[in-house]
């Protein structure tokens, strides 16, 4: 456990947060601009002189009162949302910067070759550090940070200078950090789809305080959670089974709630468990089996629970479908005449294409307390 | 053996000279060191290592004589500094020096500052025994040593200075120009005083070396530079 | 003990403030140059900047003088257009001063200006700043601490500086005689009684000064990490 | 126009491209990190003292060859990817150097706290630009360079440190930049849903070359594009006539293809002729029209087109609604399940809460050269 | 003529390397400590770095000499411990030179770590470098440019130099007599020729180094911009 209870007061901004971040996994810290996000992964780091409180990382005390651990004993590593790449050396010498200081990590080894090439630098190597665009300047640092090999991963907004095929190309580096390196990360971000792609807890600060915590899912699911934290990505996380691949449409079959679900084909062995996000947008209902829709998934489901939003077109039901229960959004006009109530019989229909590669949820990779077992831990 | 001997800047080309001499005949060495008089009085006070100096003027060696930083009784005066009006010019000076002291287009005249060096004093005696040093006190300027006056002379920045005879007639590297001797009685005696200093009590080079400037050999170079000796 | 004369203490005062003016202003304009020109002279002239610190003083002082005076050209044409000679006068000792302070103005502002790089620059060209409104309203308050050091430097020098002063100058009362020479004739006089008070009192006032100078650089503090 | 013909190479990169931007309007300069929008912007604003070519602006040679307009004559506003306050201000004094320098525009104006509190700077004013999050920084930037009222806006990344819901706050300004003040925006991203809401065109750059061009739906609903440029975001833009609202259900009627539609209330009188933007993922398409589902939108329409996707699931439909085009994004097995063909009446279904705020595009302001029109134009 | 006596020459180089060498350590950690303290001592310290320039170098080096001297507090300490005395010998004219060009080493690094920020720090830090590793390969790298200002100007000014390094040197041959003080004593004793050689080849000397010096520094640019 990394466990904090800080207080950091500027004039106008006074950042109060308690919290027990798991040591493993990805947990993502989610908020608006401004709301203490980076001044918390400070206070982590040891870089914030003027914090106060207590921040214990396992059986290590890092902060007690004002007196602090030094930051460069803490083996954090830290992707700055402004890179900080050193200018005076080139891409290489930033990247054997870290090398060289990194601890070893015993059996695990991911040399500097394997960074390079996860996160496309070769072509930069030879750069000057002035000479690198916004993106390729992230890149660099994300890679110097996990050559350092450290014992926890703070990452500061880091994806949001890249785009999105980028993006996607780093995503699931950073999605196995945990369990390659046994490194747990906070995640900093705005955005919703990272935080729904990469974490498996978020932590939701507002103004200076924590304002929800807990499974993303869960907390995207809170209906007292201002909408534009992301209501139009919200949404359920189903346990599906693959069933098999239909490799000549490129589609395959899950089961979900004991029925039959298809999407675009993945590359995941029949049987395996995964977990499936369901957008609440892309969940219709219907009151009779339609005929003659491409949408294929027609699943036979029962009303939970019904949540109009006033003043606004919508209205959030929530459904089981075999007990397993998923969202959908859809207007309040819609639910008045379709009649539906709690415990109405309804038909979810939920489109295919609707999956994309977000959809598969990133098999936690445990809530255990990594304390004494990563690899990465064990040395001041 | 080898000997330090301090030596007034007004002095050092003779100085010089005088040591190869003596090196020669006695085998002993003698190093110079140049400094103006007054920084040579605060070095010995804070106990520098020269065994002799060559003072630029009479009081200076008394001073060092009460403070009992000498070996007393070897006071002596080993050359007479003679004053000299130059200018590199050959227009600027005739026959009388006071003509060319209150000649209208005279800007500047260079003297070696009064209360710092023997020949600034001098220079003020005579202008005042002149009648001029009122006069000319809009176009004086000051040196803080001979040297200096010497430059800002020999550079045409002051058309006319008070400088020693001695840097006229430097053997090696004599003065053009014209110049005017000071008469002597417009001046009290430029008397530059040696003395052995507590640090080179019993140093033979040292020692040896005041004993040769008393020489009829050394006191003949000595005047070949412009200087008396008593 | 009389009270010390305070005419050489003003006239160093105006001609360290004069002196730094100057520098400021002529330094900034080298320095900005010297930081963005990619003109193969550059290291050349960056040598020479630093050239008058390598002579001593008195010998600077006697080049200057020969340049200086009516004979050599700079003080020819001085003459000619002003009647009076630049040598023995506080022009002169002016000139000298800033010929031989450059490298303190020119230095740090040039370091400062290369560390904080184009960006700023290019901003406000953006915000239609012209390029001298930009540097005025830009560049210069973030080399702040620059401009400090440079000032500092430059003031603290002429202060103490007196070779190429007394030879420039000639020692004038009134005109160039500075306090340092005025401490220094003490010294050279083994008047230390005198010596002690000037420089007690010329240290204490600097310090004062410098203190103030730091303190209110503190207060408003320029671009700091 | 902005007519652009530009060189620039650097070691291991070259930028060379053509192009004439419309002075009107937003045009969105796409493409991955690295592949020279910075470097293209730094030509067009004549900060980059290497690129040769020329640069015209209307009547004005900005550049020919290598001789250069100097760069604060052009009246080019630029948001720098890195933002770049000045640290001697406060942000009240970043803002107001700005406004200083502005030049008058007459009749259109908008003044300092007009900013102020459309970036909602208000908290901020008095902070030290050290003291301001990533964030609050980048807005700051927004505001002082829309003080400076340029002639055009040149926005580098402008939004990549916000959060969803600022960034909703702010995009609504950036749309109405080129209506509130003439000014054309030039707008750099990778953030497809960005080029999406803002822009009216887009121009796709690709390691150094212009690789597509022309209204933005038009080029997302390129083929040939790859995948990740934002497919999943593509669709088509319908001209639409409000109808009328349902005030009880909070949702706005309105025409298209003679048929009608309903989607989340918006605040438009009756009357009004908008643009729709309908992703294709969110249409179906069914053969006979389905009965008591919540999907309110089913609209009679013929099938133009049949794109399938090899080696995916996806198929892309055109289809035509009274005339209007309209795209359908469905597995390919749906089409052969359907027996879809090119001429094939069918039903196009189309959720009403698909339609976020995004939907509506705004009303282009005209294609036409600004030119001397603009209140900003017309001074050197 | 003869050729000058290169003795003076390699004693001004050992005398400026020494110094130049001992003020850049002693200078960045004083120059560190100022930059990034939050004491209110701060001004204080400040001011007093820059006081040795405000007294003329001949004053200076003559309240050295009271200090250094085996009369004073610190000589007699080093004669204690070495049996030689401190004023008159080299090593006292090394701590003459790196007291009066203190200054001109401090203010530049200080400038330049202010302006460089703790950023680059914390991004060492946080790749595990201790504060002393962070500092040696990034901080001061990054501070090339005032490094190279602080060195230049010490150097520089420690060649010229005369005033201070006379009075507490004494112009000892082989021991003390330096450059400066070499040209100095040409110049006084009206040997003028003499002068211009030395004068002329310590220019020549100094410009060649420099040059080589800002050549370097351009092809292997630190941060710029
Ligand atoms: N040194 C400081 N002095 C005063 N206020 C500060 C300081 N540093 C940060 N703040 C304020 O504290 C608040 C939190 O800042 P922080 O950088 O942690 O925000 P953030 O959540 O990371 O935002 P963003 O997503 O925009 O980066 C902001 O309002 C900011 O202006
Ligand atoms: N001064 C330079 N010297 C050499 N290469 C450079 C220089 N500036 C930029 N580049 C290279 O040119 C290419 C384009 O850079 P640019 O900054 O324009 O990219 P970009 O499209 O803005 O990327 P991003 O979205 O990451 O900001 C990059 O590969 C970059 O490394
Ligand atoms: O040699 Mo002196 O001390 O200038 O008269
Ligand atoms: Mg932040
Ligand atoms: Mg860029």
């Amino acid at each position: 456990m990394l466990t904090i209870d800080i207080r950091r007061r500027f004039a106008g901004f006074h950042l109060e947060v308690a919290h027990a971040f798991p040591l493993g996994g990805i947990t993502a810290l989610f908020g608006p601009s401004g709301c203490g996000k980076s001044t918390l992964l400070r206070v982590i780091a040891g870089l914030d002189a003027g914090a106060e409180g207590s921040v214990r990382f396992g059986g290590e005390a890092w902060q007690e009162g004002r007196r602090r651990l030094a930051p460069h004993r803490r083996g954090v590593g830290y992707v700055f949302q402004e890179a900080r790449l050193f200018p005076h050396l080139d891409v290489a010498g930033n990247l054997r910067y870290a090398e060289r200081r990194a601890r070893a990590v015993p059996g695990r080894a991911f040399g500097f070759d394997d960074v390079v090439s996860a996160l496309d630098l070769g072509p930069l190597l030879a750069r000057r550090t002035g000479a690198l665009s916004g993106g390729e300047r992230q890149r660099v640092s994300i890679g110097r940070t996990l050559l350092a090999r450290p014992r926890l991963m703070l990452m500061d907004e880091p994806l949001a200078a890249l785009d999105m095929r980028r993006k996607a190309g780093i995503l699931p580096h950073i999605a196995r950090l945990p369990e390659v390196f046994g490194v747990p990360v906070i995640y900093v971000t705005h955005a919703i789809d990272e935080v729904t792609q990469l974490a498996d807890r978020m932590v939701v600060l507002s103004d200076g305080r924590k304002t929800a915590e807990g499974p993303v899912d869960d907390v995207l699911a809170r209906l007292d959670l201002p909408p534009a934290t992301g209501r139009f990505e919200a949404g359920a996380v189903a346990e599906a089974r693959i069933l098999g691949h239909d490799r000549g449409w490129n589609l395959t079959r899950l089961e979900v709630g004991g029925q039959v679900l298809e999407m675009p084909e993945v590359d995941l062995p029949e049987g395996t468990v995964v977990r499936l996000r369901v957008r609440a947008r892309d969940v219709s209902l219907a009151t009779e089996r339609p005929r003659g829709v491409s949408i294929r998934n027609i699943l036979e489901a029962t009303v939970l629970e019904i949540a109009a939003e006033a003043q606004t077109a919508f209205a959030e039901i929530l459904i089981s479908v075999g007990g397993v229960r998923l969202r959908a959004r859809l207007t309040r006009a819609s639910v008045a005449d379709l009649g539906l109530t709690p415990g109405s019989a309804v038909f979810a229909l939920i489109k295919s294409v609707s999956f994309d590669r977000r959809a598969l949820v990133p098999a936690g990779t445990g809530e255990a307390d990594g304390e004494g077992t990563g690899p990465g831990t064990g040395h001041p | 053996e080898t000997a330090l001997v301090a030596v007034a800047a007004n002095f050092a080309g003779v100085a010089e000279e005088l040591s190869e001499v003596y090196g020669g005949e006695s085998g002993n060495t003698v190093t110079l060191t140049i400094g103006s008089t007054g920084k040579l009085f605060a070095q010995i006070g804070e106990g520098a290592p020269f065994n002799a100096m060559l003072s630029a003027d009479a009081a200076t060696p008394e001073k060092l004589e009460a403070a009992g930083e000498t070996v007393p009784g070897q006071r002596f005066t080993y050359a007479v500094g003679r004053l000299a009006l130059w200018s590199p010019d050959e227009t600027r000076i005739g026959a009388d020096g006071k003509a060319a002291l209150t000649d209208a287009g005279l800007r500047h005249v260079a003297i070696a500052n009064p209360d710092l060096a023997p020949y600034g004093a001098a220079a003020k005696q005579a202008l005042q025994g002149l009648g001029l040093w009122d006069g000319l006190q809009d176009k004086i300027v000051m040196g803080q040593n001979i040297g200096q006056t010497h430059s800002m002379v020999a550079s045409g920045a002051a058309e006319l200075g008070f400088v020693a005879l001695s840097a006229l007639l430097d053997p090696e590297n004599p003065a053009g120009g014209a110049r005017w001797e000071v008469p002597q009685d417009l001046y009290a005696p430029i008397r530059q005083d040696a003395v052995l200093l507590k640090a080179g009590e019993g140093n033979a080079a040292a020692e040896g070396f005041l004993a040769f400037l008393r020489s009829p050999q050394a006191q003949d170079v000595i005047r070949s530079y412009g200087y008396a000796v008593e | 003990m009389d009270l010390p004369d305070a005419g050489p203490l003003w006239l160093s005062l105006r001609l360290a403030f004069i002196t730094t003016a100057i520098l400021l202003v002529a330094g900034t304009a080298l320095a900005w140059w010297l930081a963005g020109t990619r003109s193969r002279l550059k290291p050349l002239v960056e040598a020479v900047t630093a050239l008058p610190l390598v002579l001593p003083p008195t010998v600077l002082g006697f080049y200057l003088l020969v340049v200086l005076s009516p004979n050599g050209p700079v003080g020819r044409l001085w003459l000619d257009a002003t009647g009076t000679t630049l040598t023995f006068s506080f022009a002169g000792i002016v000139i000298g001063s800033v010929f031989y302070s450059l490298p303190f103005a020119v230095q740090p502002l040039q370091a400062t200006f290369e560390t904080i790089g184009r960006g700023p620059m290019e901003a406000a060209a953006m915000l239609r700043a012209t390029p001298f409104d930009a540097f005025v309203s830009v560049m210069s308050p973030m080399a702040l601490r620059g401009y400090l050091t440079a000032a500092v430097l430059t003031f603290a020098h002429t202060i103490g500086e007196f070779g190429v002063v007394l030879m420039v100058g000639g020692s004038i009362p009134g005109r160039t005689k500075v306090i340092s020479i005025a401490i220094y004739e003490h010294v050279e006089t083994i008047d230390y009684a005198a010596a002690h008070v000037l420089s007690a009192g010329l240290l204490v006032f600097s310090f004062l000064v410098l203190v103030f100078v730091y303190a209110m650089n503190r207060r408003f503090p320029g671009h700091r990490g």
